[in-house]
């Protein structure tokens, strides 16, 4: 989709044109390595926060937050707009634990206190928060979860691990489910915590992907103390709080999924046009690899579409259905044979493990030409694209429930 | 936005629905058939015939989103009449290559359903390259005299007027050199082989054995037909695309409505994990082939390039996602899918058959792809 | 796999030349035909029966029977070239719901006068067999039916109805299962009978196939009376006979599958020679056909090698396990994928309905060349390969159960 | 017959899978790490390195199935020790283009694991055709000088002696003028530089810059080497082939073991029927690896053309369903899958790097169909 379909008047255009030019001038070359090098969900931390703090500068550091928070108040064309124009600069991948997250449940659920100290401190990029949600008994089957909360007079005293907690070695905040109650629904007795990361009683294991990538951790409490008002929503109602963060993340991931399928064709059309063939040619002119390149265009041509129908028709207020969960099932998929295509796009270069090498700022040089550094990293990183935010076997079970009734 | 439905149309939609449903498709041909002719005047009283047609020729005023919504109509039918054939080729090929005389005298016709016409494009070497046209088209006296051979005509039986492409110079796939032919049906030399489809609509072989026609036979600019050829056809692509989203959402309605019943091993089928999730990826396959057929749609105006790469792509989505939807409508239904019983069979037949016409997923991939390097370099076209 | 992997003895191929040159000599143009036309199970009736009667007059008429009943005593080494040179003759494919199916049974449950009485009349042609299982209510859940059979005195009264019976227009004869009682476990209760089919109370009713082909058939009962000396094995014991027939059925069809795989390439190999591809050459210069047919002729090799393997591998009078139900999964759908691209490779003239044309004999001239005549309903009556005989899902639920112990 | 394993073979399989398992593996690295040379002399003293060797050179007979039935084992594992780059390469052109004096002088102490070789055949623009070779080796006096690249040279780190293909003659692609060298490795004007793989194996960049070697140092015909580098290139598919078997095979059973024990919703996830189906999905997979794997190894002796085409079809499946296994693997575990934790991650990966080398789906399925036009015109080669 590109703006001409959206039928834009003038100030469309030069909405697009500030936010272009505020790209231009803000965006460094060490945010746009740091973008290029994301294999996962994030880039490198330190690009991801500055860049928060650059937005936050110019006002739009949640612009689709509601304006009494911080938000910028856009229509919903000028967020297409915003996501065409992401999607042709790519800046880093910041931690949207905190500001897509957590954030539009404080504001649903959160007292005013809470609302009054956590939501600043998201915008402006001075919290980082990390996502206490798996354990390792309780992956799919979240409600299984197990982490101890027992009452201790103003406090919970939390016993039991979190696992899968990406970037958790960075963040200074972790909301959590808890269980507070054993009863006979395991969805009931469940508790929101919002969780200061330097408790006492928290300790880290780094746990590294196959990817060679220090992304994941196992968060341990050991008697870690939380005071009640850090609660969020009532005792053993959190799990109303987790489904709405999923519906709003469900929704929000549609767009932002389809931004980046349009951002990995463009990159991979760019890397096939820097691999030989070994025939005196590129690897452009290689009539299957162009076959399956072509495939995967005409899928995310759909994504795009069906996303932005799905947008242009939604009912203002109304509570999105599960039709975005739906076409998300094909886009991860689409998503991931990008990556595929691009790791056997670099051919032998793809063993090499260069994890030294694929830093902003590194001493470790490449092996072999630049553009070999992403891709097969990209690629093994990318499986997880099916297994975090619910498998597709899951989203299937949501969608034929949900949406077909079955 | 653009890419939406406006309440108009889908009050549109709904009532040639019912239209359909109660008077054409599977259950009401079976249960109160009528002649085609009255059908078709039905339609005609309806004015579905003229929606793509302008205003001033008594049409519906052209959007290229109103015919999708009838042929998504259409395809929940499935209705069997030859609209493609006439409204869409035929009648496509008179809006984009007739002059205004010809309009003005035809297309009233058309929409009032008293003429009936075809297009015959393909031939026995052609397969799906438009440009290959061996049909010759020779100056005798003041006209021409066509001979040769045109394949799978749909909706040649009912035709009172045949378009026909054929070379007036060139070799046998040149670009340049083809011409469109205005001939009656009944012209002498003309001989027809008619025949039921799988699917249920009918066709002819057609054999020009030394057809003499005029020379303002000729419908647009002699010898340089081709592109108006491939604007029909991508006209008429989005059309069939449009009909087959119509038939997989009556296949995946038919589906879920069927699983829910249909008990096995002591629960409904619909129950069983496999079953659900079947369903669930054909209906992710129903919006992949929604969303770039009505892409398509919108980008039939503009130029070749667009044009084409969107048609390409709706259709090379539609046989792999719609043949999905397809063969799983059979599946799901097990042995009774596999009859003439059920309209299950029909809608997967018909799927089948848009698969194949205009070409299938590779020819039409290939034809995205060349495409693309366009400006680089000369495209194979269709 | 050709006779040259089996280590072949000279007295191997003498023996692989006297089965091609009784080939040669006994396959007429219309069993040629008749095979050729053949677009689900079976080839047209006639042609079918006239070919048992010559392989029968050869000795030959059901060679992997034991000795006794008038098999041919073959080694598994002359089994897979008999195998071999069926494939490149291609006989027209004869009702084997006798030879196949029920002569197993009756070999191991019937009574010494069934067996004298059945058994020559299948190996000679003279009998045909229909199979009653399906019924309207029963099809993958087959424990369900429902037909009932009332004892009265020497006779079962039966009454109710079977579906999906191939070619019960043609057959004297049909093998039911019949409810004799209603037990706790529903496969309990079940019987196998041996019926007339001119038994009086039988009627048919005919169902035509996407294909346009009379095919199945209702069978409908009411008050048909079978004498109780017609069950096949105890009352109620029925369900172990039909698990017997099973098993058997899924050993041989593996090396039946394989078989028609390989002709099915090379028919196909024929197919794209004779199709012109739009630009001057024939439909084999076509980059992205040929892809898919050699996807497809790997897929091939590996069924072939597979089976093959297992044969080689298999304890002499041990039954077989799920392998070559496991097997016979991707079988099917290369066999359906083939056929696909045979409706694919004739383009347009996939269109025209051409059941008239598609008989051994007719006057009903064929729209378009010859070779367009098969590949369409082949196509849409193969879709009946992954419901007929078992869907995919039973079948891969079977092989978790049986096989993996799932 | 022919395509099946005798008992003893069976029983080396499970002789060199407990040796593996307990010495070799993934949880053996872990537990009780050894030095890559006492896991290389360990298996020496198996007789490991000797099993494709003929006899008179102390080696195991060289059945082309011996070397399967060990890198199953190995693939089970799985096992990074630089076998195929030592054994199966740089043994195979010692093998296949070696003089009788060359072999009775390296493949004993190849065998004994005193020396160890590697093949450095792939280069920056080559991607996977072997005819396109670069390093160019001039006549120097009596002897060459090779200059250029050779990349991703596995084994490159532990390697005494590399052999190196270098062009003598003729242009950057053509089949001919390819000559095999033999260079040691730390003859002046090489210089490497080693890392290790993500599959935890070692490679390493190697240049060569005016290396020095006499003319004893060619191996095998001056300017004829392709079809020999083809055939020992072969001998490896087959061998990496069979290492995937055995990833595909231990993934399966972690994957069954797993779900059966792995609880979710109140069960196991083994009584999921869409986890149920995945799983057979797998193993049905890994019946046509296996299949086409055995094959392949067993036309390895033939003519070129059908030994290519048996080859190159065990590795297009492999790339379809081995891949899907890998894939699968890591799924069904889920997160842990994804960690450097478990060993399901590393089969993924290893097959993920099996599937590249020497040319994925695309590359050999191309090479397939060529080959079966080979009689009609020349082949592309690989």
């Amino acid at each position: 989709m590109d703006i001409e379909q959206l039928d834009p008047t003038p100030e469309d255009y030069a909405f697009r044109d500030e936010v272009r030019r505020f790209y231009d001038q803000n965006l460094t070359d060490e945010h746009r390595r740091a973008a290029l090098l994301t294999t996962w969900a994030l880039a490198e931390f330190e690009y991801g926060r500055s860049w928060q703090k650059i937005l936050y500068a110019r006002g739009w550091g949640a612009p689709n937050w509601p304006v009494e928070y911080g938000g910028a108040g856009w229509s919903p064309k000028q967020r297409l707009i915003w996501e065409m124009e992401s999607q042709r600069a790519r800046p880093p991948e910041i931690m949207r634990m905190g500001k897509n997250l957590v954030a539009p449940c404080i504001m649903t659920f959160g007292t005013d206190e809470q609302k009054a100290y956590f939501l600043p401190r998201i915008i402006s990029g001075e919290d980082w928060w990390a996502q206490g949600y798996s354990e390792p008994g309780a992956g799919s089957d979240l409600a299984s979860l197990q982490l101890q909360a027992t009452s201790d007079g103003d406090d919970y005293i939390l016993n039991g691990s979190k696992i899968w907690t990406t970037f958790a070695q960075f963040a200074n905040r972790i909301f959590c489910l808890v269980r507070t109650a054993k009863m006979q629904k395991k969805q009931e007795g469940i508790t929101f915590l919002l969780i200061d990361m330097d408790s006492p009683g928290i300790e880290l294991r780094p746990i590294y992907t196959i990817a060679g990538e220090h992304e994941f951790n196992q968060v341990f409490f050991t008697d870690v103390r939380v005071p009640k008002s850090r609660r969020l929503g009532e005792e053993n109602a959190g799990w109303s709080v987790a489904r709405h963060l999923l519906l709003y993340e469900h929704s929000a991931g549609l767009l932002r999924m389809v931004t980046e399928l349009r951002w990995r064709v463009r990159w991979l059309n760019e890397l096939v046009g820097l691999e030989a063939d070994g025939y005196g040619g590129s690897l452009r002119d290689d009539p299957d690899f162009s076959r399956r390149l072509s495939l995967l265009e005409i899928a995310v041509e759909a994504a795009d579409f069906a996303a932005a129908q799905l947008i242009a028709d939604a009912k203002p207020g109304a509570p999105p259905d599960a039709t975005g969960e739906l076409l998300n099932i094909r886009n991860r998929e689409t998503a991931q044979a990008l990556t595929e295509l691009g790791a056997e796009a670099v051919g032998y270069y793809g063993a090499p493990d260069q994890r030294g090498a694929r830093k902003v700022v590194t001493d470790v040089p490449v092996v072999g030409p630049p553009h070999v550094l992403l891709p097969m990293p990209f690629y093994l990183a990318q499986r997880a694209n099916t297994i975090a935010g619910g498998t597709p076997e899951i989203h299937r079970n949501n969608v034929a429930k949900h949406l077909l009734g079955l | 936005m653009r890419y939406t439905w406006s309440e108009e149309q889908r009050l549109l939609r709904d009532t040639v629905e019912r239209y359909v449903i109660e008077n054409l498709g599977f259950a009401a041909r079976r249960d109160k058939p009528q002649t085609p002719r009255a059908a078709w005047r039905d339609m005609a009283s309806l004015g579905l015939l003229g929606v793509a047609f302008d205003e001033r020729y008594g049409g519906g005023g052209g959007s290229p989103l109103d015919t999708v919504l009838v042929m998504e109509a259409f395809g929940r039918g499935p209705v069997v009449e030859p609209y493609v054939s006439t409204v869409v080729l035929g009648g496509g090929v008179l809006r984009h290559a007739g002059d205004e005389a010809l309009k003005a005298e035809l297309i009233p016709k058309l929409i009032a359903g008293d003429t009936l016409f075809s297009f015959a494009y393909a031939e026995p070497r052609s397969r799906f390259n438009l440009a290959n046209v061996e049909l010759r088209a020779q100056t005798v006296g003041n006209g021409y005299e066509l001979s040769g051979q045109k394949i799978v005509v749909y909706g040649g039986p009912e035709a009172d007027v045949l378009f026909v492409s054929a070379r007036t110079a060139g070799d046998t796939r040149d670009r340049d050199g083809i011409s469109l032919f205005m001939v009656p049906a009944d012209a002498a030399g003309v001989s027809r082989q008619d025949y039921q489809t799988m699917d249920g609509l009918t066709a002819s072989e057609i054999a020009f054995d030394r057809v003499r026609v005029p020379a303002e036979a000729i419908v647009g600019e002699p010898g340089g037909a081709l592109p108006t050829i491939e604007r029909v056809i991508d006209d008429a692509i989005v059309a069939v695309c449009a009909e087959a989203v119509g038939a997989m959402s009556a296949l995946n309605e038919r589906c879920v409505e069927y699983c829910k019943t249909r008990v096995a091993f002591g629960q409904p089928i619909s129950k069983f994990q496999v079953v659900q999730h079947r369903l669930v990826d054909m209906h992710v396959a129903y919006e992949q082939v929604a969303a770039l057929t009505l892409r398509a749609a919108l980008a039939l105006d503009q130029d070749p390039v667009s044009r084409g790469r969107a048609v390409a792509a709706a259709k090379v989505q539609l046989g792999q996602d719609a043949v999905f939807v397809g063969k799983n409508g059979v599946q799901l239904h097990g042995a009774i899918g596999m009859t003439e019983d059920l309209d299950v069979g029909h809608f997967f037949k018909r799927i089948t058959m848009i698969n194949s016409l205009f070409g299938p997923v590779e020819h039409q991939l290939r034809r995205y792809r060349e495409l693309r390097g366009h400006n680089e370099g000369a495209a194979r076209g269709h």
